[in-house]
């Protein structure tokens, strides 16, 4: 444990990379590679000192650590930061997509870099802050705070319908948290305080309980998304820049599955326990049905974020069972989406720098002249679907086998998910890579470049850690979700 | 030295993988050729030396690498566990899978990615090495979805043609399927016991025998539905019946692959699991049942498609699926040994016969059509030994290693008092009549007989290189002797020494068995024999004749008995469509139209009519203020 | 019925119905008129309430200026008569409708009320207090003293009323010649003496 | 006696016909500045009459304010109808909605 | 004379502008005229600040702390309008020195409105400020636009002040009594006729701060006034008529408030619903400002209808930071031109973001605020409101506020589509003009740092809303 204020640090650097970079003037080429090399340097290094997190992170210690708090609004409301076992992970992984995010983005965006700089930095910070804030004002801040520059950067970086995508994605989440700001606010007035640690022992009654669950819900099962609640992801998905989207299903997804863990349980066990049965439903529909789906898609992004929204259903499934192993699951399968997807999405950044188009059919045989990238591709296809080895499938295992332990029928159709995802998965491998090449623009395509390899390397080489050796990760885990299970069992009024 | 088994193929697997990124070039795929084939054949005499080792001390050994996930009181280890069912496996896997690799650089020496063939072979043995080795579920899972991946891999090899893609996702998908059986079995396990370790699950078993557990809405006995759920994933592995459409459509990947993935190792990798968990599915009669249904429904079910098959690996293929239901019928007799006695030795004769038809293959062009061969023993004589050798041995002739494995099994049935054990007897009994018939057809037509070739092409008719010959060579003595060698171990007198625990064991009274019923299989074997030679090398028009007066049944068995046809039907295009329907319908007009755009269109309907309320006229405006007043007013007055 | 009773029926009913014909008059001159007749009569009332000054206050502000500057501007601006539009009947049902409920409320409410004045304590300024001055003399008392803020600000009212009215319509029209009387006057600015060499002259710009 | 609901109810009805006046109205602006007018003198009514019921001068002194503020709207009223004319070159009402939507 | 000290600000203005109107005729330049306006302003506020709490006039006149803090935002929304007057070029119309002096004398309307207790002098304050205000709609005065916003805006508030006198007519009736203290003392519970008058004074003050169904006139009167005015409007009279609002219902009327709540609901609802949705159909930004400033009167009258200390304070927030982002809204609505000619259509400002990045960047972020996402200033507005709103447990309120909150964000996010994601146009002259960078770029910073350091506002919020509680 160090005293220093690292939170806040982390917290801030992006800040400073925005103030920074609004410094520099001008928008001559050599500028544009300043400012990207200034924003390259600004992430790497946050990630650099998000790692002593890891390093200085007390394994046993269950509860938050690295606690900051600080007078901000009242006596109740305050600047309150804080990391646990659950958090910790996800501001390293924050810190480590959004290098990657602008690494990928280096070639690709010619427009206004300097604008799409200062909004990943942004984001950077919202996302950062809404896995390390104690407080629930402070969440919703940061919760809240990140549409701004994402509905930027899907709307001046997108694709061809990005306004209504970005509309869409931006009113969309909007409406859902906008309830729960309320519920926080209820919340306040009923315990005095929005403090994280006070209220996770704080009792609200049931029926509270019930309306303030589903006042979360509303927010979180928009952001997840979860089934019907989900359009806008493949929309959203579809227009986004590369980078849009890597951070779109890397980070932002996972807010809300952090927000479940967190709050929902830790705040309305009974609520919880009573809704239950309708989060399975949805999360079971959500990844037959969206898989499914998926399976007919004819754009590749469209078809990755269909899948995104069924892997979240794994998400949602482990995390209300209220076992050590479903929220662990959750939580290890949220972080294994986060390099997965991104690397696919980064995936179809690639060839989509290169031919402009995302349209499964307008490719084909791509082995043949990128086998490093078909290897690469390779790789997180399996992830995705979940092999043995890979990330992908410790959480999924660890989810299915909880829920096993609550619920067969669930069990049992969550695990079709499984089937139906080797099917959409490798059916996409196949269009795309397989296949002789006959398609005339496809003849000049260039294998990965060199920062494109640079890119990759990483998320590959994690994608194989956290599949053969995830005890660090779990270990880390371990004692703050027993916590919150214990607290959960405990609190649930019979 | 067990570690060094199960890595050197992976080591060999990353060389080469990092090999095929540099190429073209000669050295480097020569050098990954070496490296692959060195390093398996390696761990092949290290197996061989813990087999023979086993049979002197067959304790059993557990070695925990490091844990792989450890959550909650769940742990799963990396970990290499030893005992002579393992051991058999090692030596079956290891040493197909190190001649698969020789033959490998004679039949793919014209394919410009050869060291990425090699290391998926590696791979491949690798992930089945890992499966066999496991010492608790997980460990096994993962070996298990790695083989269907190396199977995925190596079936797409070609991934120019369309139909080796299609079918490589076909086989992984469906044994996807199985594998989400095999899945609920394992948390099933762990609900259960707790554990997924063996040896804690193998122990509590006893106890756990009269437990029920609570599935999807209904009491059912625990082991019963631990093993079914564990059999569906056999089941997919093995290709039995329902779950075998993929072995078929593998034959489209290179034969050796053939050889060695879809004959020899993984696909008995469900009899292996069978085997494996024989204490638990000894506890419940109901799932053993369940497996003499299926094999020897597959064992019949299978040989009746061999028999009017034309690709010379599809008719292997299909005698593959059908071996493979005689094995699940040994093991659900509660013969566990006899089923891996015939494990064993249908590997070397089935790896002998797919290597041979993969060099028959070879020297005719890469035809496989035996309607277009015929006739080109001469011109090919050491395959043609080969073939035949493997074929005696199919068949069950008299000492050769399939006679013993075999008859053993039948006798079993015969023997047995389990409920179905009738049922297998015969459909194993009229299988056996089919293997060998087919067997023979195949070969007469592709050696004997009048050629069907072109004359040009049957003059470039060739016999293979010496480094593709000589892995047969080791097959065949392997498919001849290692019946005799190992009997007595596997099933005999020494068995209970050789399995010490490792599987479960049954000490009937030995019965007498009639003569008739001792010597039948062989008899109906040669009949079968008998049979193919008039058909088609003496009466050839007789098939044809058949075929035509019996057309709708001649057209199902060619058609595999409309399987594929029929999941197209019930699965995939309802899938399809339904994915069409959630996605066009669902998602886009109901979720989307009453969502986010109906909402939004709503509003700007109603936008647009504010505006048109907003008329710039004065007297509207003083109209609406006077509107405002009087519903407040008259609000107040109903109010109080 | 007292005489009182008779003249207040009488006055309100003038009241009333001339206030009718104001918004009814074809003629914005008649408009002007019936509402000067309309002021007279509240004017009326107003004694009939005892307040005498606000009644002189009222003919000679509103009767004599106020209304006035109407007519003038009625005049000025030259209105035709215009017919009415069709469209007058298709909102006059709706409108009469709410207005009827209106008045219908208004008037539930008000025919039975009745000002309780035992429990009313009434601070600011009881008639009692200036019982023995004339209703002008009262109001002038306060007027001065306790509501001279509100008198002061009346003033700037209008204060604003004339500049407003002023800077709204006053034209600088273009092109009209103004005399300019310090300009004139100060004559360095127009004026320039120039030598004139004899012979040569000088350009006139 | 006159009760003080009476001299109410007239002032409510001469309230009512000014409001109707403003949006029954289809001439020209100047009869609403008229009706204004009319709503200005109900009030005084109303003012005047409770003054004399409540026995309190403050009502009569509003009154007295409500006329000022009277004159200066109509002042002020009048000046903004004068330069709408210059602009627009008449005051009819249903020509005033060059502003909407 | 202890009280012409309280009056001293009010008195102070009054004398500088009739100083100004007489200067005003033999000093050609006008900016003169605006710089000392503006300076009288400043000092003014000075004074304010040092005032001390007090009620003179028989309690007629209060000054306490809610009367100083709103007379302060009223001071800085009409100092702000002034230094936007300066963005006016020689040639405009509206280029009179009467439009400073109009201005304040408004403003002096606005402060008496504020400061009254006495439905006399309430009443007074708010026509002297309206009358300013009718001429100011007006000014340009060959404008057919302008005069029309002129009549239009006189017509209807004349209305509205006959509603409010009729009303006030019956709450003196029924109560004897012109002193909001004193009518407290002697309303009656069930006297229907008091409650009607609530009702007339409140649709009269409702008109006054434009709340539905009372606005009709005000995105009329903001697209034809000149921009400066518009923006004179959208911040001080809503100010100002909200304080009186406030003083009115809680002084007067605060033991019975179960009556009038219902009224500010329903407005309130109105306000937040209609104005979301009407905006979204328009195509002219002064237009569009117009309904946004009509949603925020309905947020901010949720704080007033809770009638709690929570409640006062949170519209106190609400208000302050709706004039910071409204001076920022019409500053950067100034710069709109091209060749000195104003633009208002919403589309012409796309491609803003490549003429003047910074401004772009500036302006989409205060509509993200006005919008009301955090972490901008604007979200903590909403925040504070939804804050005594759920401490009330008005709930069905709270939640109609985030649906019309979602909704509108629609309209506000249009115009940062517009900036962002629309085809480039010609270059606007930016915000060169020195006066409007001013009043841009600060009030914009003060927008985004907000969130690091709310505390000042919230504890003068505190204080405004013990004047009551």
């Amino acid at each position: 444990m160090i005293d220093f204020p690292i939170l806040s640090l982390i917290l801030f650097i992006p800040i400073l990379g925005i103030l920074l970079m609004v410094l520099i003037r001008n928008t001559s080429e050599r500028t544009e590679r300043n400012l990207k090399q200034t924003a390259i340097w600004i992430t790497s290094l946050n990630f650099l000192v998000s790692l002593l997190l890891i390093i200085f992170f007390d394994y046993e210690n269950p509860s938050f650590q690295f606690e900051e708090k600080y007078f901000w609004i009242n006596n109740g409301i305050s600047y309150h930061l804080g990391i646990d076992g659950i958090s910790v992970l996800f501001i390293v992984l924050t810190t480590m997509l959004v290098p990657i995010c602008i690494l990928a983005s280096y070639d690709s965006i010619k427009l206004s870099i300097k604008e799409y700089l200062i909004s990943f930095l942004a984001l950077e910070t919202f996302m950062i802050g809404v896995f390390c804030s104690l407080d629930l004002v402070l969440f919703y801040l940061f919760f809240e705070g990140g549409l701004i520059p994402m509905f930027l950067i899907i709307g001046i970086w997108g694709g061809e319908r990005r306004v209504y995508s970005t509309f869409k994605f931006f009113l969309y989440t909007l409406a859902g948290s906008v309830f729960m700001l309320l519920a926080i606010i209820y919340i306040y007035w009923n315990s005095g305080t929005t403090d994280v640690q006070y209220l996770l022992n704080y009792q609200f009654s049931k029926n509270e309980q019930i309306i303030l669950w589903l006042a979360f819900f509303a927010s979180f099962v928009v952001k997840i998304p979860m089934w019907p609640f989900h359009t806008w992801l493949p929309d959203a998905h579809v227009e986004a820049p590369t980078a849009g989207s890597v951070i779109l299903a890397g980070v932002l997804l996972k807010m809300a599955g952090y927000g479940f863990i967190r709050f929902s349980l830790g705040f309305f066990p009974d609520a919880s326990e009573m809704f239950m049965p309708m989060i399975f439903t949805l999360s079971i529909i959500a990844i037959i049905v969206t898989s499914l789906i998926a399976l007919v898609q004819e754009d590749m992004k469209k078809l990755i974020a269909y899948s995104s929204v069924a892997h979240m259903g794994f998400v949602t499934l482990g995390i209300f069972t209220f076992t050590i192993q479903g929220i662990e699951g959750g939580i290890i399968q949220m972080i294994s989406h986060g390099i997965v997807s991104a690397a696919l999405f980064l995936c179809v950044g690639v060839v989509y720098d290169r031919l402009h188009t995302r349209e499964i059919s307008r490719y084909g045989g791509l082995v043949n002249k990128m086998p490093f990238y078909a290897f690469t591709f390779m790789i997180f296809i399996l992830a995705s679907l979940g092999l043995p080895g890979t990330s992908g499938f410790v959480g999924e295992f660890l989810v299915l086998l909880s829920v096993f332990t609550v619920n067969t029928y669930f069990a049992l159709f969550a695990t079709t998910g499984v089937v139906l995802a080797a099917t959409y998965s490798l059916w996409l491998y196949r269009k795309v890579i397989f296949g002789a090449l006959v398609k005339d623009d496809l003849v000049d395509m260039l294998d990965l470049t060199r920062r494109e390899i640079i890119i990759f390397v990483p998320l590959i080489f994690l994608t194989f850690f956290l599949g053969i050796y995830p005890k660090p990760v779990i270990d880390i885990i371990e004692p703050s979700t027993k916590l919150v299970v214990e607290n959960f069992n405990e609190r649930l009024q019979k | 030295m067990a570690q060094s088994i199960v890595l050197l193929p992976l080591i060999g697997f990353i060389i080469s993988c990092v090999i095929s990124f540099f190429r073209p070039h000669k050295n480097l795929d020569l050098f990954s050729q070496v490296i692959t084939c060195s390093f398996v054949i390696i761990s092949a005499i290290f197996s061989f030396y813990i087999f023979l080792s086993n049979l002197s001390d067959p304790s059993t050994l557990s070695i925990k690498i490091f844990t792989w996930i450890s959550s909650g009181d769940f742990t799963a280890s990396w970990s290499i566990y030893l005992d002579s069912v393992t051991r058999v496996m090692l030596v079956v896997i290891t040493s197909v899978s190190a001649l698969v690799h020789v033959y490998s650089i004679g039949y793919m020496s014209h394919d410009d990615s050869k060291p990425r063939f090699m290391g998926y072979l590696s791979l491949f043995t690798f992930a089945m090495l890992m499966l066999v080795t496991a010492d608790n579920f997980l460990q096994l899972f993962f070996g298990w979805e790695g083989v269907g991946l190396a199977s995925y891999l190596l079936i797409g090899f070609w991934y120019k043609k369309p139909a080796a893609n299609s079918a490589a996702i076909k086989a992984f998908v469906v044994n996807r399927v199985g594998d989400f059986g095999l899945a609920l079995g394992i948390f099933a396990i762990y609900v259960m016991f707790g554990s997924i370790d063996y040896q804690t699950v193998f122990e509590q078993a006893e106890q756990m025998k009269d437990k029920d557990i609570f599935f999807i809405g209904y009491e059912i006995h625990a082991l019963t539905l631990i093993c079914c759920l564990l059999f569906v994933g056999a089941m997919g592995k093995s290709a039995q019946l329902f779950l075998h459409t993929w072995l078929p459509d593998a034959m489209e990947g290179p034969t050796p692959v053939s050889a060695l993935i879809h004959a020899a190792t993984m696909v008995t990798a469900g009899v292996f699991l069978v085997v494996r968990c024989s204490p638990i599915f000894d506890l419940s009669p109901i799932a053993l049942d369940l497996v003499v249904l299926v094999g020897a429904s597959t064992a019949f079910f299978a040989a009746t498609i061999g028999l009017v098959q034309n690709d010379i690996k599809r008719i292997i293929a299909y005698s593959t699926c059908s071996q493979l239901g005689y094995m699940f019928v040994a093991a659900g007799l509660g013969a566990y040994g006899i089923a891996m006695f015939h494990l064993f030795t249908h590997a070397f004769f089935k790896a002998l016969l797919f290597l041979g038809a993969g060099s028959v293959i070879h020297s005719v062009h890469e035809e496989q059509d035996i309607r277009k061969m015929g006739g080109i023993s001469k011109f090919i004589p050491l395959t043609h030994l080969m073939m035949i050798i493997g074929t005696i041995s199919l068949m069950g002739f008299p000492f050769t290693s399939g006679y013993y494995s075999k008859d053993a099994i039948i006798e079993t049935a015969y023997l047995s008092d389990s409920s179905y054990a009738g049922y297998a007897y015969y459909l194993l009994t009229v299988g056996v009549f089919m293997t060998s018939f087919y067997s023979w057809r195949l070969i007469f037509m592709v050696f004997n007989g009048k050629t069907r070739m072109a004359e040009e092409d049957i003059k470039k008719v060739h016999e293979s290189s010496s480094v593709m010959i000589i892995p047969l060579i080791f097959l065949s003595v392997g498919a001849l002797s290692f019946g005799y060698l190992f009997k007595s171990y596997f099933m005999g007198s020494y068995s209970d020494v050789f399995w010490d625990h490792s599987i479960a064991h049954h000490h009937g009274d030995h019965h007498d068995i009639p003569l008739i019923i001792y010597y039948m299989p062989a008899i109906v074997g040669i009949f079968g024999l008998i049979t193919a030679w008039y058909m088609y090398l003496k009466n050839t028009k007789l098939p044809n004749n058949i075929a035509q007066v019996n057309k709708p049944l001649y057209q199902f068995l060619l058609n595999k008995w409309y399987f594929d046809e029929l999941y197209n039907l019930i699965f995939v295009k309802p899938a399809m469509a339904f994915g069409r329907f959630a996605w066009k319908l669902i998602d886009g007009y109901i979720i989307d139209g009453f969502g986010p755009n109906g909402i939004a269109s709503t509003i700007s309907r109603l936008s647009i009519r504010a505006r048109q309320m907003q008329s710039g006229l004065i007297y509207h405006y003083a109209f609406a203020i006077l509107i405002g007043l009087s519903f407040l007013i008259t609000f107040f007055i109903f109010t109080n | 019925m007292t005489v009182t009773q008779l003249t207040f029926y009488i006055f309100s009913s003038v009241i009333l119905l001339s206030a009718l014909m104001v918004i009814s008059a074809r003629n914005p001159v008649h408009s002007v008129l019936f509402l000067i007749l309309a002021f007279l009569n509240a004017a009326g009332i107003f004694v009939i309430l005892h307040a005498e000054f606000l009644a002189m206050i009222l003919i000679i502000v509103y009767v004599g200026a106020v209304a006035v500057l109407f007519l003038f501007v009625v005049m000025m601006l030259d209105i035709k008569t215009t017919i009415e539009k069709s469209n007058i009947l298709q909102y006059m049902p709706i409108g009469l409708f709410i207005g009827f409920v209106f008045i219908a409320e208004l008037v539930i409410v008000l025919i039975n009320t009745k000002l309780e004045l035992s429990n009313m304590q009434i601070l600011s300024n009881p008639l009692n207090k200036f019982a023995e001055l004339s209703n002008t003399k009262a109001i002038g008392s306060v007027l001065y003293t306790d509501y001279i803020l509100h008198f002061q600000l009346a003033g700037v009212i209008l204060l604003i009323a004339m500049i407003g009215s002023i800077v709204l319509t006053l034209r600088e029209r273009s092109g009209v010649k103004r005399q300019s009387v310090s300009e004139q006057l100060s004559r360095s600015s127009k004026i320039d003496l120039v030598d004139v060499k004899s012979k040569e002259g000088i350009d006139i710009k | 006696m006159i009760e003080l609901n009476q001299f109410l109810i007239v002032s409510a009805l001469l309230f009512t016909i000014g409001v109707i006046g403003i949006f029954l109205n289809r001439k020209n602006v100047i009869i609403i500045l008229m009706s204004i007018e009319i709503i200005l003198l109900s009030v005084n009514i109303n003012l005047v009459a409770f003054s004399y019921f409540l026995a309190d001068l403050t009502g009569q002194i509003f009154s007295l304010f409500v006329l000022t503020v009277a004159a200066a709207e109509a002042a002020i009223g009048l000046a903004i109808l004068v330069i709408y004319n210059r602009n627009a070159g008449n005051i009819e009402i249903e020509k005033i909605s060059a502003l909407k939507g | 004379m202890n009280s012409l000290y309280f009056l001293l600000p009010e008195i102070f203005i009054f004398i500088m502008s009739v100083i100004l109107l007489m200067t005003g005729l033999f000093v050609k330049k006008i900016k003169i005229i605006n710089y000392i306006a503006i300076l009288s302003i400043v000092i003014a506020v000075v004074i304010i600040l040092n005032q001390s709490f007090q009620s003179i006039l028989q309690n007629s006149f209060i000054i306490d702390e809610f009367s100083k803090i709103f007379k302060v935002m009223i001071l800085i929304g009409s100092a702000a309008s002034l230094v936007m007057f300066f963005s006016s070029k020689e040639d405009q119309h509206i280029n009179l020195y009467e439009f400073p002096i109009l201005i304040l004398f408004s403003t002096i309307g606005m402060m008496v409105m504020v400061s009254s207790n006495d439905l006399l002098l309430m009443f007074i304050g708010l026509e002297l400020q309206s009358l300013g205000l009718y001429v100011l709609a007006a000014l340009n005065r060959n404008s057919l636009l302008s005069s029309e916003a002129g009549i239009k805006y006189f017509i209807l508030g004349a209305l509205s002040s006959g509603l409010l006198l009729f009303g006030i007519s019956y709450i003196y009736g029924f109560t004897g009594n012109t002193n909001f203290n004193l009518i407290a003392v002697n309303y009656s519970e069930d006297s229907l006729g008091l409650i009607i008058g609530i009702v007339f004074v409140c649709s009269g003050l409702a008109f006054k701060v434009s709340a539905v169904p009372f606005h009709m006139w005000t995105p009329d009167v903001y697209q034809g006034a000149p921009t400066p005015i518009t923006g004179f409007f959208a911040l001080a009279p809503k100010i100002a008529a909200m304080g009186l609002l406030v003083r009115f219902l809680l002084n007067s009327f605060g033991e019975i408030y179960i009556d009038w709540q219902q009224i500010l609901i329903f407005i309130s609802i109105a306000s937040m619903l209609f104005a979301a949705v009407a905006a979204i159909a328009q195509t002219n930004i002064k237009r569009l400002m117009a309904y946004s400033s009509i949603g925020h009167i309905g947020y901010a009258l949720i704080g007033v209808a809770c009638v709690s200390p929570e409640g006062i304070k949170s519209l106190t927030v609400y208000l302050m930071i709706y004039l910071i982002m409204n001076i920022s809204v019409f500053a950067f609505i100034l710069t709109m031109k091209r060749n000195d000619e104003y633009f208002e259509q919403i589309s012409d400002m796309s491609g803003l973001y490549k003429n003047h990045p910074l401004s772009a960047i500036m302006i989409s972020l205060m509509m993200f605020s006005l919008a009301g996402i955090p972490p901008l200033a604007g979200f903590f507005g909403k925040f504070y409101i939804f804050m005594a709103a759920v401490e009330s447990n008005m709930f069905v309120l709270a939640i109609i506020g985030i649906i019309a909150s979602v909704i509108g964000a629609f309209y506000y996010l249009r115009i940062v589509k517009v900036i962002y994601f629309d085809e480039p146009q010609t270059s606007y002259d930016g915000v060169s003009i020195k006066s409007l960078a001013v009043l841009f770029y600060p009030t914009s910073l003060l927008v985004v740092i907000f969130c690091f350091y709310p505390l000042p506002l919230l504890k003068i919020a505190e204080t405004a809303s013990n004047s009551f509680f």
